[in-house]
């Protein structure tokens, strides 16, 4: 149904759980606004210590709360401030994907990036490009609970 | 009341004691309704709590049926609601609704001795029962209470008990003695058996951990009680209280509508499944 | 009321049927169950996977909703469930008797206010079996019958090309004058056409449990034998065996919400089931049925000791479900007979 | 073929010699023409067990069974316990000990080559109108007793898919074995379904799905009969939550709620994926979760799905070592991640 | 239990989110939240006003937690802990809503930035809510370095640091210290002899009573954490007992095997038993293992019968040495770029194509022409030498991306060192610029220009190949746009630096990161320079980036004074935000012990167990458990829950 409901809903603004470690994306999207680059607020990020503590849980309940998308942001490949978490975030998190894909969810609704703390304009971007891959989608219902 | 036996009434919680701290803390709350009077109740009965978006739990009725502007429960800290609850303050307002279970025969014991024995917080559900029967305290011979706890930081009731003294033989004890404890030291069932109270024109009624009621039974029998002597009540889970969800199921009873208060002939009757 | 319904009618009674809404058997993803009507009634169903219980307890009832703003008391907002009159087509005797069982239940000591407003506006219109529809039917054994009436609104008898149709209440009556055209009176070899249906169909090999009447008392002798662990051993505790059952009936509450302010949610009820280990489980962690065998003991228990002691009659009505979904063949006439075997 | 007598003779020395306190093995049952699981503890009994198409249960589920209940009674295990072990249930077992579950000296595995005729599926036999009250394996044949005397099917008619699928039909881990290794026997083109699934599109795959986790009624049959699923508490709800003397009530206070109880969509799907997800290089597709399913959820999709991505993606195989470590708590420097922005 | 009497402290940051974000709005709105007992905004939180503000509304309010909506948590968070712990909380119960850099300088649609400030702010509250008050975690710390490579870098530290008092094991996997600026020459910019100034440094390690020298070892393990690590050393058996050995020659003298000597760049020979160069420290002869004969007396045995001491023992095992240690100091070092990777130059299959480090050796007065310049292949004074700068530099598509930074310079001071040898040759230098920023640097390069009359041409060689006796240059001169072929004696190619071989296998060894090149990776490009990820693992010298002997010894030197000040507290502080096992739920299947990057975790009775020391808290134990057993303290899965229903209230 959630195909009808884009067309309906022209001001429908996406909501995104952004989780972000703590060394590199957090401090990514600290010196985006340090240098005030704009970008849509859509985005709430929840830091977190290190990619790879982000559990497929989060990433389900966050779909589960309603969440029209998750990003999962860590340091590059290499960069981990914990060595190798991200390492581990990358394989779990290929999996939660395809999962997601599997079962029919848009797999736009979920997105990986690597956002350094020197990458402030890439933070940036990720978000925009999300936002802007998420509107045509329309709000997420497929695993959204119904609380009535 | 309303009609639908799952809506809860509102009530505020007027009153909070510690009681005891550490671990499994036990706080006692006073309720009054929100709104106009509450349900009546008797001595044993219990009421389903609640907090709002955590669940309900059954507790006992801990103040006397004689008190009618609120209702007292004695909650020990143990799990997801019970442990919400010892977060409340005064003036917050959950839903109760009851009262549930059967009750125990008082009026059929005027005339009698009354021992009580109680361990931890299994006080609860026989307090409104000694306050009851301290209230009419001619109608009944000799009433002792037999209560003990881990350690004396673990007693509860402490200075209502104090405060029974004339009327009623205490008898403390505690598991583990500290300095200046001068009452008894051990285990409840060993206090009862050192007491010895007579069995003649007696109920006894004790409620406590299970392994404390088993060898207080034992002790009383021990000491010439009647399997019609003694009461207790059994706990088991309960969601609906209403003899219907199944889950305090004990041979053909549900613990909710004919229980909880059992004399120890009845139980002797049930599966031990409590 | 007795009446004859030619089959090619049947389409015709439901259509008059306007002011209820209509579920009949369908299979949808390889698996009998009741849906809301879709097309024409086919009534050539074996037993459904699921009884009809589902409709007068569903899986999920949201009891009533609150809402709680800080500082303000709580606001609850009871849910009833919406008074649609709804017309069940095919049901078997066995999940007939179910609802008389689960009717027991919810109107014992107060009256579950959810499950007597479904019940009042549900029928059941039920499809007497010919034959057993399955190898682990056992109805006769428990008092029941294939074309026993009781639960039932209407019962309806397949004769080949006719229905012969009987009002079992006065809702039923009214189901069948809604559309009083399409039927007709039965002649006399109707009715003994129906009558030898029937005494054929109660004919048919059945399995059986032993001796239900004496099933209580053996049972209490039997409490503490052996037996049930080692019958239950392959037992793997899930909730098959009463999640399908016709008369199982426990259930869980719990709030359903969400943590921040306001706080908003529903009480709901779910089904919940005696084979699921923390079933009793004390928030000490003592359990008073602890092993899977104890669970099994207090399922067949309840079902042939303790509802018969409490209400008359067994709490099992012979459907076979049990034993045919438990995934593991645990059997719960294999189970009756081998442990009350065991006592004189 | 394996004689029967063959594993009923392992069974009996092994008790009789006191080798092992009991063994895991199948039995007749008492209702239709399925084998159920027995425990046996008597050499005695050997002769009640039994080796035919219907043996299609996942026995590892019982040595988990067997070690919570020996942690319940505060038991020492003493002797190994034995158990009846076709390659798929092998490599559940070899799972569990990658999991320190229990270890391998306490296990005594009497190895079943399915020798490439698998086990049925009941619901193939079903659908070709045939009701029996007895199977047999005959070759590459099944022999079923039914009412109108002996039938012939060749098994790949009625054979599970899994069976068909299978790459090593064959318990790779065991103490003994019987019959031959048929390794490299494959039926069927593995993940067949998975791959004509797939070539629907996400809005269709989604019809399918939504209309699959709306009928879960969430009796847990599937978490229950799976011997992966051997944690006692599961992380989707509070069902068997492992109370024991140390938990403290701040514990049982403050578990996370991921899914509610009640069987509606959101919590359905919630809990099917996290089930995948934490299948995911564990799950051995012994399919009984499928099977057991009363309302008949594909679960061996989602299940085959996540094995082909580890397999495919990750060079995992699940249940093929017991030093390897667990398909999350690894990786690989070149693990895929064009996904990743 | 959960905190009940939260504050939220909303600041305006005078307009910097004020502008953007209805800060009162948000401190309304907390203050209707549950668990938030009081709320308030402030122009400046931060300032001394505003933190007095904090302070009392603490305990005026009793409140058991604070949040403060504010900038980064990188600025301020310390600065609300300290004040939180002041008011008498625990530090750990406060924290930052960043509704600054995250929210009010990035959007401007005031009413969508105030939503999301209050989503922010709401699931912080939500995270203090279920905030576990915690106590710095005291590790006590052993007082001894290890310093990894004995280049100029590693010897440096080792020095530092043994003289203040410290015990250091210094690992060098050479059979001597030294490293290459042994094989250098002379050193810009002052041209003093490279060795003149090394040994003695070298003669001090080895006789520094607080030093213990490890030479043909590696270092093969690390477990631990920072105060306490624990190292696996593998020390080579090198079959000659430095005690006895009295280097006198006579055991090379009999050695039947010849091989390249890879000291002097295989531009001599040596024989199986060596030394490395006559100043070797230790003072000892090595027997290569790989070029023996045999190591057996009855295949050779020609060293040992003529040593007169018996200082040749075959017998020699490979020793396993395992050392606690405080911190440690990676100096591995540099290598070049291969040769072999120019194929446009020669791909190292000419030889007079030379690269910078041959030079060195060719100049040196130790080295394979005792000093004088002689090319390669027929040992004649080369009279037109072509030096090619950023060879294998600056070139990302093809080579190294970065800029090697001494080429320049050791260029330079190549032509200079040439023309002083051989005044009538030419010295031809291509470069793409010069790079020679550092004290007196730039002098030096206009002198070898100017004195010196070395001739720059400003360009690429595209290609060189051998031609008759010569090898012929081709490039341009991209100032004057011409073609320039020149048939060169002797080339020499300025290489770029790379991570010395191994870098790869120690970082992982170590557990400490690599940047895109490979060096490694500084905690901070800028304030943590010398710091590596790992706390208590220091950076010294090219191991961490290409760089000439001042600034190696000067990072060496800042590595030793971190050291230094770090084992110079009794105890260590360690952020207890680490992991927990909820022990009724671990099954102990170990997933999260093979997940958890630092060993923190062991089976203990088949329950997981964290060794708080050891853990980082990065949670990946948490997000592998599929029991949800174990869990970073104050960033809990419970919390998280919260925190995300809160985002999207
Ligand atoms: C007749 C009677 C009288 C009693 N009197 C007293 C008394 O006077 N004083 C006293 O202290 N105690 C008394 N008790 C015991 C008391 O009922 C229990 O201690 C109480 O129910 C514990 O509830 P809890 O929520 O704290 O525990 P929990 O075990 O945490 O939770 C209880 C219920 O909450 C739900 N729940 C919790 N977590 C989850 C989850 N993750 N998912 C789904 N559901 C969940 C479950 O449905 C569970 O049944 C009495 C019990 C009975 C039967
Ligand atoms: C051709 C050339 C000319 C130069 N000329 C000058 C100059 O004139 N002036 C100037 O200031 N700079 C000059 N330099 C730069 C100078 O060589 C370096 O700055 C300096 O040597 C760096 O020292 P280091 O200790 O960091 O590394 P290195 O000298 O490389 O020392 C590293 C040491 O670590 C050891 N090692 C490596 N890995 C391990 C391991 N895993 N375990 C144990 N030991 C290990 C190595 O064996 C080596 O001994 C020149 C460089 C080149 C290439
Ligand atoms: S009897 Fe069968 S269906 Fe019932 S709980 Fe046990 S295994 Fe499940
Ligand atoms: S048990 Fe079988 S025969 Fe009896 S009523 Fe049910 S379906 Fe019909
Ligand atoms: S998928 Fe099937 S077996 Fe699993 S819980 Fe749902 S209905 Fe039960
Ligand atoms: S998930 Fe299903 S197929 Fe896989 S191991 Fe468990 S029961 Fe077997
Ligand atoms: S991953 Fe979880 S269950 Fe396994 S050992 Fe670690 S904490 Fe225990
Ligand atoms: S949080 Fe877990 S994985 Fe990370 S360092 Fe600590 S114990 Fe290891």
């Amino acid at each position: 149904m959630s195909e009808q409901q884009a067309e309906v809903t022209t001001d429908y603004e996406p909501r995104i759980v952004a989780f972000l470690c703590k060394w590199c994306s957090s401090a990514g999207s600290d010196l985006a606004g340090v240098s005030r680059i704009q970008y849509p607020s859509n985005a709430t990020p929840i830091t977190v210590p290190c990619s790879g503590s982000v559990s497929p849980m989060y990433i389900l309940s966050a779909l589960k709360k309603g969440a029209d998308g998750v990003l999962v942001s860590g340091c590059h490949i290499g960069d981990c401030h914990y060595i190798e978490g991200n390492y581990l975030a990358r394989r779990k998190i290929h999996l939660v994907k395809e999962l997601l894909g599997f079962v029919g969810v848009e797999q736009d609704r979920f997105r990986m990036s690597w956002v350094s703390a020197a990458e402030g304009a890439k933070y940036s971007q990720v978000i925009k490009d999300f936002v802007e891959d998420l509107r045509p989608l329309g709000p997420q219902t497929k695993l959204k609970a119904d609380r009535s | 009341m309303s009609d639908n036996i799952y809506l809860p009434e509102l009530a505020r919680i007027a009153h909070i004691k510690e009681e005891i701290g550490g671990e499994r803390a036990i706080k006692t709350f006073r309720v009054e309704p929100v709104e106009g009077d509450t349900f009546k109740h008797e001595c044993g009965q219990c009421a389903m709590l609640s907090v709002f978006g955590r669940g309900e739990m059954m507790i006992s009725i801990a103040s006397s049926p004689l008190i009618k502007e609120y209702k007292q429960f004695s909650i020990m800290r143990v799990g997801r609601v019970s442990a919400t609850f010892h977060e409340l303050e005064v003036g917050d307002v959950i839903g109760i609704r009851g009262p549930y279970g059967n009750s125990f025969p008082l009026d059929d014991w005027k005339g009698k001795n009354l021992v009580f024995i109680g361990g931890g917080v299994g006080l609860a559900p026989i307090w409104p029962l000694i306050t009851t029967a301290l209230a009419q305290r001619a109608d009944f011979k000799n009433i002792t209470v037999f209560y003990g706890a881990r350690s004396p930081r673990d007693l509860m009731y402490r200075a209502e008990l104090e405060r029974m003294r004339g009327d009623a033989n205490i008898q403390l004890s505690v598991d583990k003695a500290e300095d200046g404890w001068k009452e008894f030291c051990g285990f409840v069932p060993a206090n009862v058996l050192d007491k010895k109270p007579s069995p003649d024109n007696t109920i006894a009624i004790t409620c406590g951990p299970p392994i404390m009621i088993k060898f207080v039974i034992e002790n009383l029998s021990k000491l010439g009680f009647k399997d019609e002597q003694i009461y207790t009540t059994i706990e088991n889970k309960m969601k609906c209280g209403l003899g219907k969800c199944g889950r305090c199921n004990v041979g053909k009873d549900y613990v909710c509508t004919k229980g909880p208060v059992y004399s120890w002939a009845q139980l002797k009757e049930l599966p031990e499944e409590y | 009321m007795q009446k004859i319904l030619e089959k090619i009618q049947l389409d015709a009674w439901i259509a008059a049927l306007g002011e209820w809404e209509i579920l009949a058997p369908a299979m949808e993803d390889g698996i009998w169950g009741y849906h809301p009507l879709d097309g024409a009634v086919r009534l050539d169903h074996s037993n459904t996977t699921q009884p009809p219980k589902g409709l007068s307890f569903p899986q999920r009832e949201v009891f009533f909703s609150f809402e709680q703003i800080k500082g303000e008391p709580p606001r609850l907002t009871q849910k009833m469930p919406a008074a649609t009159r709804r017309a069940v087509f095919g049901v078997r005797p066995c999940d007939g008797a179910g609802a008389v069982r689960m009717d027991k239940v919810f109107s014992d000591h107060v009256a579950d206010p959810y499950y007597q407003n479904r019940r009042k506006n549900l029928a059941y219109v039920g499809l007497a079996c010919n034959k057993p529809q399955g190898s682990n039917c056992f109805c006769l054994s428990v008092g029941g019958s294939p074309v026993a009436t009781e639960g039932m609104d209407v019962l309806m008898t397949d004769l080949g090309d006719r229905y012969f149709v009987t009002a079992v209440t006065e809702t039923g009556k009214a189901l069948m004058s809604a559309a009083a055209k399409v039927f007709t009176a039965p002649t006399a070899a109707d009715k003994k056409l129906v009558e030898k249906t029937h005494a054929d169909a109660v004919a048919q090999p059945q399995r059986a449990v032993n001796d239900v009447d004496a099933a209580p008392a053996k049972l209490k002798a039997s409490f503490d034998s052996p037996l049930w662990e080692e019958l239950a051993r392959a037992c793997i505790g899930c909730g098959v065996c009463t999640f399908l059952c016709p008369t199982c009936h426990c259930f869980d509450i719990n709030d359903e919400s969400t943590g921040s302010s306001p706080i908003k949610g529903n009480r709901v009820r779910t089904w919940d089931n005696c084979q699921f280990p923390d079933f009793t489980m004390h928030t000490s962690g003592h359990n008073p049925r602890e092993s899977l065998g104890a669970r099994l003991r207090q399922r067949v228990s309840h079902k042939f000791q303790y509802f018969p002691e409490n209400f008359g009659m067994p709490q099992c009505t012979g459907c076979g479900r049990c034993i045919s979904e438990c995934s593991v063949g645990i059997d719960i006439i294999n189970t009756v007979n081998k442990v009350t075997g065991h006592v004189g | 073929m394996i004689n029967i007598q063959d594993m009923r003779d392992t069974a009996r020395d092994l008790l009789a010699k006191n080798e092992v306190r009991a063994v895991i093995g199948y039995r007749r049952g008492s209702s239709g023409m399925n084998a159920e699981p027995v425990v046996i503890t008597d050499a005695a009994q050997a002769d009640e067990l039994v080796w035919d198409p219907t043996c299609f249960h996942n026995l590892a589920l019982y040595l988990v069974e067997d070690r919570k209940f020996l942690a319940h009674t505060r038991a020492k295990p003493g002797l190994p316990i034995a158990i009846v072990a076709k390659g798929c249930d092998a490599r559940a077992i070899v799972v569990l000990m990658q999991e320190h579950y229990f270890k391998r000296e306490e296990v005594y595995i009497i190895g079943m080559s399915c020798e490439g005729t698998g086990v049925l599926d009941e619901r193939k036999l079903a659908s070709q109108g045939i009701q029996a009250s007895n199977a047999a394996f005959d070759g590459d044949d099944y022999v079923f007793t039914t009412a109108q005397g002996e039938k012939r099917i060749a098994a790949r008619e009625v054979m599970a898919d899994r069976c068909l699928e299978c790459r090593i039909p064959y318990p790779r881990e065991h103490n003994v074995v019987l019959g031959e290794d048929k390794t490299g026997r494959v039926l069927a083109e593995p993940f067949a379904a998975l791959k004509r699934f797939e070539e629907r599109d996400a809005a269709e795959r989604w019809i399918y799905w939504e209309r699959q986790f709306d009928r879960c009624i969430r009796c847990f049959a599937c978490r229950s009969v799976c011997p992966m699923c051997f944690c006692d508490e599961c992380v989707v709800d509070s069902i068997s939550f492992p109370v024991t003397a140390q938990t403290t009530a701040e514990e049982k206070a403050n578990r996370v709620r991921w899914i509610e109880r009640s069987a509606v969509r959101s919590e359905n799907i919630t809990y099917h994926m996290t089930r995948a997800m934490h299948l995911a290089g564990r799950c051995v597709d012994c399919n009984e979760c499928e099977r057991v399913c009363p309302v008949n959820i594909p679960l061996r999709l989602l299940n085959n799905k996540m094995e082909r991505e580890a397999r495919e993606q990750f060079g995992y195989e699940p249940g093929a070592s017991i030093g390897a470590p667990a398909l999350v708590a690894s990786f690989l420097d070149n693990d895929p991640e064009k996904f990743i922005r | 239990m959960t905190k009940k009497r939260t504050g939220v402290f909303v600041c305006h940051c005078g307009n910097n989110i004020a502008a953007t974000v209805d800060v009162k709005k948000v401190a309304e709105v907390m203050g209707t939240e549950e668990g938030v007992a009081y709320s308030q905004d402030y122009v400046y939180m931060c300032s001394d006003p505003g933190q007095n503000a904090v302070i009392q509304s603490i305990k005026d309010n009793n409140l058991d937690s604070v949040v403060i909506s504010c900038c980064s948590p990188n600025l301020h968070e310390k600065t609300f802990r300290d004040n939180a712990k002041r008011a008498g909380l625990n530090s750990f119960t406060c924290e930052i809503a960043n509704i600054r850099e995250q929210c009010a300088w990035v959007h401007k649609d005031k009413e969508r930035a105030t939503e999301k400030a209050i989503k922010i702010s709401r699931s912080a509250v939500r995270r203090a809510g279920r905030d576990q008050a915690l106590e710095p975690i005291a590790v006590p710390v052993t007082r001894k370095v290890l310093v990894i490579g004995g280049g100029i870098a590693g010897i440096q530290a080792a020095l530092d640091i043994a003289n203040a008092g410290l015990q250091v094991i210094l690992v060098e996997k050479q059979a001597t210290i030294g490293g290459h600026m042994l094989q250098l020459s002379e050193t810009f910019p002052t041209l003093d002899c490279s060795q003149c100034i090394l040994s003695p440094k070298m003669v001090d390690v080895s006789r520094h009573p607080n030093i213990t020298l490890l030479t043909y070892s590696e270092v093969k393990e690390v477990s631990g954490s920072v105060g306490n690590f624990r190292v696996n050393i593998l020390k080579k058996p090198t079959y000659v007992d430095p005690e006895l050995c009295k280097i006198c020659d006579d055991c090379a003298n009999v050695c039947p095997v010849v091989v390249p000597n890879e000291f002097d760049l295989g531009l001599t020979a040596r024989r199986a038993i060596h030394i490395p160069f006559a100043q070797a420290i230790p003072a000892s002869y090595t027997l290569d293992e790989s070029a023996c004969l045999g190591l057996n007396p009855i295949r050779c045995g020609k060293c040992k019968d003529v040593c007169e001491v018996g200082a040749i023992n075959y017998d020699m095992r490979p020793q396993t040495l395992i050392e606690d240690v405080g911190a440690i100091v990676v100096a591995t070092g540099y290598d070049l770029y291969g040769q072999e990777h120019m194929n446009e130059l020669g791909g190292g299959q000419i030889d007079d194509v030379l690269d910078g480090l041959q030079f060195e050796r060719l100049c040196s007065a130790s080295g394979a022409t005792k000093g004088h310049v002689l090319r390669p292949s027929d040992r004649t004074v080369p009279k037109d030498v072509v030096f090619i700068q950023c060879v294998g530099s600056r070139d990302p598509a093809n080579h190294c991306a970065y800029c090697s930074k001494i080429c320049c310079m050791y260029t330079a001071k190549h032509a200079s060192l040439y023309k002083h040898h051989v005044p009538d040759g030419r010295a031809y230098v291509f470069y793409i610029d010069i790079r020679s920023g550092g004290k007196g640097y730039e002098e030096f390069v206009q002198r070898i220009m100017e004195d010196d009359e070395a001739i720059y041409l400003r360009g690429r060689v595209s290609k060189l190949y051998r031609k008759g006796g010569k090898v012929r240059v081709l490039g341009t001169d991209t100032l004057t746009g011409q073609n320039v072929e020149i048939d060169a004696d002797m080339v020499v190619l300025a290489l770029a630096m790379e991570p010395s071989k191994g870098t790869e296998e120690i970082a992982k060894t170590l557990k400490i990161g690599r940047d895109k090149d490979g060096f490694l990776a500084e905690a901070h490009p800028k304030l943590k320079p010398v710091e590596s990820v790992t706390a208590g693992i220091f950076l010294a010298g090219c191991a961490q980036g290409p760089k000439d002997i001042p600034e190696t010894v000067a990072q060496a030197g800042a590595a030793a004074s971190k050291v230094i000040g770090l084992l110079s507290q009794p105890t260590l502080s360690h952020a207890p935000t680490v992991a927990r096992v909820r022990n009724s739920h671990c099954t102990g299947c170990e997933m999260c012990v093979s997940a958890c990057p630092y060993n923190a975790i062991s089976l203990e009775n088949g329950k997981a167990l964290v060794n708080e020391v050891l853990c980082e808290g990065c949670g990946s134990c948490s997000a592998t458990c599929l029991r949800a057993a174990i869990e970073v303290k104050n960033a809990t899965p419970l919390q998280i829950h919260e925190m995300i229903e809160a985002c999207l209230a």
